[in-house]
């Protein structure tokens, strides 16, 4: 079984280094935030192969701890202090209702 | 030799190590009395550290039975931590005692804001804590973790008064110090994981001359040299000093430095003793003349005072470098070093404690525009002066002890036939005219006509400090014998 | 015998949807799109992982640490996704600038 | 099952040397964070290759929880510098000449060049080349396993690492202790910050995600304090992870966060070292040495000490991403 677990942790180590394409070629900072909570996931599994690949029972609390910080990055991506003001990028669009919290992201 | 005072050696050395944390701590906790706690501290850990050398000079002529370890928590190497005093770790802490008591008392005048004294005295007081702790540490792993506290400590008090200048400095300062730190760490990780142990002594009865060591040589010695600013990793310095608060830039030339310069030295005669080959120490000693020669030009040409004295310590410390090769002929010429060291770091901070007060008064270093104020204060010029006579190597000051010893050993290779301690000789006598230039430039508006002006108005222990400090070093050859003695005591080392 | 089985078995098929996941974020055209790759893989991929590793479990301790595991994934996951979508919306899908 | 975990292995490898290749490399310093935070994790399954579970434990929860929040703000701060620069007015509010300002200032000039990079590579190589020499010719030491093995039963905890953090190389611990406070004194001697206003959250999702992983979390740090007597775990790890669940509460700020109080937010900070040293002074004065402990007290002392020290380390993180010092400091 142990060698099962290995080759699927080999597999899902093998689908980070793919999506690391999305990181390099982006465009957007969404899209690189979001190949990164990809990341994310796909470690806590690894983690929890391993764990049973190599009989360590403490790899559990690892993948715990990653799956329970994993939105902390995401947090400080879309709440920092003050976002700067939207640049004129074709694909920029105003949403009706978002005006309230736009102005409050001067607030730093 | 009295047994009850070596049965108190070893709780002595703890209780150093003890009381410098207990004053970092409460300064720390305790940030609105940080000034007082630090007062308070600095004159109990400097009467502490005179108590332990007389206990340490009492416990006898033999070095072996002088050198005393302690294993913290009960622990004996190679499981536990192991403290260890000798000759050298006593003189460095000595010194540090002197340096630092009188850089508490100078900021007590020269951090009067209230908000600024309490950030200043926590870092002085864990970088003054970490450098006794670094002098008493003897374990690999131990000397990594106290050097990052006396670095980050260091960095932090570059960086205090917040100006870009002064945070571009430190910033410049902690990736060098990184940089120094992992490239030591690497080459304690290669010593163990070849070993097997950390205890220094341990691994000094381990060691021989194999790719191991070489290669841990090379990192821990560069990463050391990177932090001592020794020639050719020397550009950190100048930036980093001259927009540091002065008691800062006295405790980082004086004592940080020489810190780093001190690991080299105890570990070149310990665990890399079986290295040290002829052509290694005269590559050093030509590094050791092309910092004396280069930074002695970069202190004529700069046009800061903080600048000038910043540089002076390139070349002053490319001594310690030319004496590296004489140490391989002569093996008891690294007592001279030593004491050269001991009174470089003297003369140096009382150097830049003198440059703040005449900084402060005047409100700029630029050495143009200092004449009406260095004419106004001759106090703080005498003690420029003064501590410049020592650096320069002038007759009866520390410095020239401390030069004689070391022209004597250059001479003495010379006798002995090398060709090349020629060089040696020209590099240490030149060094000294070059000193002497420089120091020069630096008081010489004092004696043009002019107009006097005594600018802001100092406390009384900026105008004192400096002057007191300045006599020590003047006066410390009067101590060379004594610390010559002292560093005898160091087992192990001719 | 059987507890093996269906271990692989679910294995298998997470690892299916981690795989496309994956492919979903390098091919699909926009953040929009991608958001719903990268959910499939927290949701579907690790809670069938999980499931299959829940047979392996020493014991019921094992077993809720799994489902601890597979739940602040999935929170994770939702919230990331939907800020991360809120934040194009509001801001624009502009590149990363120096 | 060896062939494959070499292959596993080498993969890591080549990943790790690649991303962090591309993240010194990388012009955009937003996808350098991004390759960060990928770095990190990669990382973490190394320190599992190279069974050091404690390590990867504390990389899961630095590398996840706080690196990458704090490069991400950082990273936004360094943004509305620039912007200011290149639109030649102050950016709101009027920048502050000195402290953290000055910092990301210094970061950023001059500016990174791409010339150097080659030479930097080369020396990189240099040195990996000759290091791999060394340690090609390393035996293969046990290093201290056996001794530590052999006073496991006098250290007062069931996990060797544990007991050589905090019983047989306690200095060490204490000193690292240390760092981290002073770490957070210098970044308080740049300058002061101000709590910011709170500002409502962008619909229901984040706050109720709050409401679920905060409380998780601080049962997560409790139970990885606990584990560390017998398992990976211990002081540093649960610090992490409570310091990251600050983090996560200061970057959401639900509703206005409370001004830290000097006297009250200083003592907990020095709470870790203060113990620690007080058990060591006991320890010098009941003569088991300096940091030493009576073998029958190890347990609790080392239980207590790392109560503080977590509370301290916690403390200690939130603070350092807030940056400045509170205003309530310096009363």
């Amino acid at each position: 079984m142990s060698v099962f677990y290995l080759a699927a942790a080999l597999f899902l180590l093998g689908t980070i280094l793919l999506g690391l394409v999305r990181v390099l070629r982006g465009p957007g900072s969404g899209d690189r935030m979001l190949a990164a909570q990809l990341f994310g996931t796909t470690g806590v599994t690894i983690l929890l192969l391993l764990s049973l690949a190599l009989e360590e029972s403490a790899l559990v609390d690892v993948a715990l701890v990653f799956a329970l910080l994993a939105v902390v990055a995401a947090v400080a991506f879309v709440r920092q202090h003050g976002l700067p003001e939207p640049p004129d990028t074709p694909t920029h669009r105003q949403h009706p209702e978002s005006t309230e919290s736009r102005e409050s992201n001067d607030d730093r | 030799m009295t047994p009850a005072n070596a049965e108190w050696l070893p709780a002595a050395i703890a209780g150093l190590v003890a009381l410098s944390l207990v004053v970092a701590v409460l300064a720390t906790a305790w940030p609105r009395q940080a000034h007082r706690v630090g007062l308070l501290g600095a004159l109990a850990i400097t009467a502490w550290v005179l108590g332990l050398s007389a206990l340490f000079l009492n416990a006898g002529p033999d070095p072996e039975a002088a050198a005393t370890r302690v294993a913290l928590g009960g622990w004996e190497a190679p499981l536990g931590l192991m403290l260890h005093l000798d000759g050298l770790s006593m003189t460095l802490l000595v010194l540090t005692a002197v340096v630092g008591l009188a850089t508490s008392l100078y900021s007590l005048g020269y951090v009067h804001d209230r908000i600024e004294r309490r950030q200043f005295w926590p870092l002085w007081l864990w970088l003054w804590a970490g450098l006794n702790m670094l002098f008493l540490s003897g374990d690999a792993f131990n000397l990594y973790i106290t050097l990052e506290v006396v670095s980050l400590s260091a960095v932090a008090l570059v960086a205090f008064t917040g100006t870009a200048a002064a945070v571009s400095g430190a910033v410049r300062y902690l990736l060098v110090n990184i940089l120094g730190s992992l490239s030591f760490l690497m080459g304690v990780v290669l010593l163990f994981g070849e070993h097997g142990v950390l205890d220094l002594l341990l691994l000094e009865t381990r060691t021989e001359a194999g790719p191991t060591e070489r290669m841990a040589a090379v990192l821990m010695t560069a990463g050391l040299m990177l932090k001592a600013a020794l020639f050719p990793l020397h550009v950190w310095l100048a930036p980093a000093h001259g927009s540091a608060p002065a008691p800062v830039s006295a405790v980082l030339s004086g004592l940080v430095v020489t810190g780093s310069f001190y690991l080299i030295l105890r570990l070149w005669m310990g665990v890399f003793a079986p290295l040290a080959t002829p052509a290694f120490g005269i590559l050093v000693g030509m590094l050791g003349v092309a910092a004396l020669v280069w930074g002695s030009l970069q202190a004529l040409r700069a046009g800061r005072l903080k600048s000038i004295v910043a540089y002076s310590t390139v070349a002053q410390f490319g001594y310690l470098l030319v004496a590296f090769p004489l140490m391989l002929v002569d093996p008891g010429a690294w007592r001279v070093v030593v004491f050269f060291a001991v009174v470089h770091a003297l003369a140096k901070a009382s150097v830049f404690l003198a440059a703040g007060t005449l900084q402060h008064a005047a409100g700029h270093d630029r050495l143009a525009d200092l004449g009406d104020v260095l004419r106004a204060r001759p106090r703080t010029v005498f003690a420029l002066g003064l501590a410049g006579v020592s650096l320069m190597g002038l007759p009866f000051t520390g410095g020239f002890i401390a030069k004689y010893l070391l022209l004597e050993a250059g001479l003495g290779t010379v006798l002995a036939g090398s060709v090349i301690g020629v060089l040696w000789v020209l590099a240490i006598a030149g060094g000294g005219l070059l000193a002497a230039a420089y120091i020069l430039r630096m008081v010489a508006p004092a004696f043009h006509r002019g107009h006097e002006d005594a600018g802001e108005a100092v406390s009384p222990w900026m105008d004192w400090v400096p002057l007191g400090l300045a006599t020590v070093a003047a006066l410390a050859g009067l101590a060379g014998t004594l610390t010559l003695n002292t560093l005898a005591l160091t087992p192990g080392a001719p | 015998m059987i507890a093996n089985t269906l271990t692989v078995l679910l294995l298998l098929a997470g690892l299916v949807f981690f795989a496309a996941g994956t492919a979903g974020l390098l091919r699909f055209p926009d953040v929009y799109s991608r958001l719903h790759a990268l959910t499939k893989a927290d949701n579907v991929g690790l809670g069938l992982v999980v499931l299959g590793l829940m047979f392996q479990a020493s014991g019921p301790a094992d077993i809720l640490k799994l489902l601890l595991i597979w739940l602040l994934v999935l929170a994770a996951g939702t919230t990331a996704a939907h800020m991360v979508a809120q934040r194009t919306w509001t801001h624009g899908e502009f590149e990363s600038d120096r | 099952m060896n062939g494959l975990l070499v292959l596993f292995d080498l993969v890591l490898l080549a990943g790790i040397v690649g991303v962090a290749w591309r993240c010194l490399a990388s012009t955009d310093l937003f996808r350098a964070v991004v390759l960060f935070i990928t770095f990190g994790l990669l990382l973490a399954l190394a320190w599992v290759r190279l069974e050091a579970p404690d390590i990867a434990l504390a990389e899961a929860a630095i590398g996840a929880g706080i690196t990458g929040a704090l490069l991400l703000v950082t990273l936004e701060r360094l943004r509305s510098i620039m912007a200011e620069r290149r639109s030649g007015r102050p950016h709101t509010p009027p920048p502050d000449p000195t402290g953290p300002h000055a910092l990301l200032r210094a970061l950023h000039d001059p500016p990174p060049e791409r010339r150097t990079f080659i030479p930097a590579l080369s020396f990189a190589l240099v040195v990996g080349g000759l290091l791999v020499t060394a340690l090609w010719h390393q035996p293969h030491s046990t290093g201290l396993e056996p001794v530590v093995d052999a006073h496991m039963d006098i250290s007062g905890v069931d996990h060797p690492i544990t007991a050589v953090l905090l019983n047989f190389r306690a200095y060490d611990t204490f000193l690292e202790l240390a760092i981290v406070l002073i770490a957070l004194l210098g970044a308080w001697s740049l300058g002061r910050h101000d709590l910011i206003p709170a500002r409502p959250a962008p619909g229901p999702i984040l706050p109720g995600t709050l409401r679920l992983l905060v409380p998780v979390a601080i049962v997560t740090g409790v139970y990885v304090l606990w584990a560390g007597s017998h398992a990976p775990g211990g002081a540093f790890q649960a610090g992490a992870i409570l310091g990251a669940a600050g983090i996560l509460l200061v970057l959401a700020r639900p509703r206005q966060l409370p001004m830290a109080p000097g006297v009250p937010l200083r003592l907990g900070l020095t709470a870790g070292v203060a113990l620690f040293l007080l058990v060591g002074l006991y320890g010098l004065v009941a003569g088991h040495g300096f940091l030493g402990y009576a073998d029958a007290w190890a347990y609790p002392l080392i239980l207590l000490i790392e109560v503080a020290a977590t509370l301290s380390i916690a403390l200690a993180l939130v603070a350092l991403f807030v940056a400045g010092r509170p205003a309530g400091d310096d009363a």
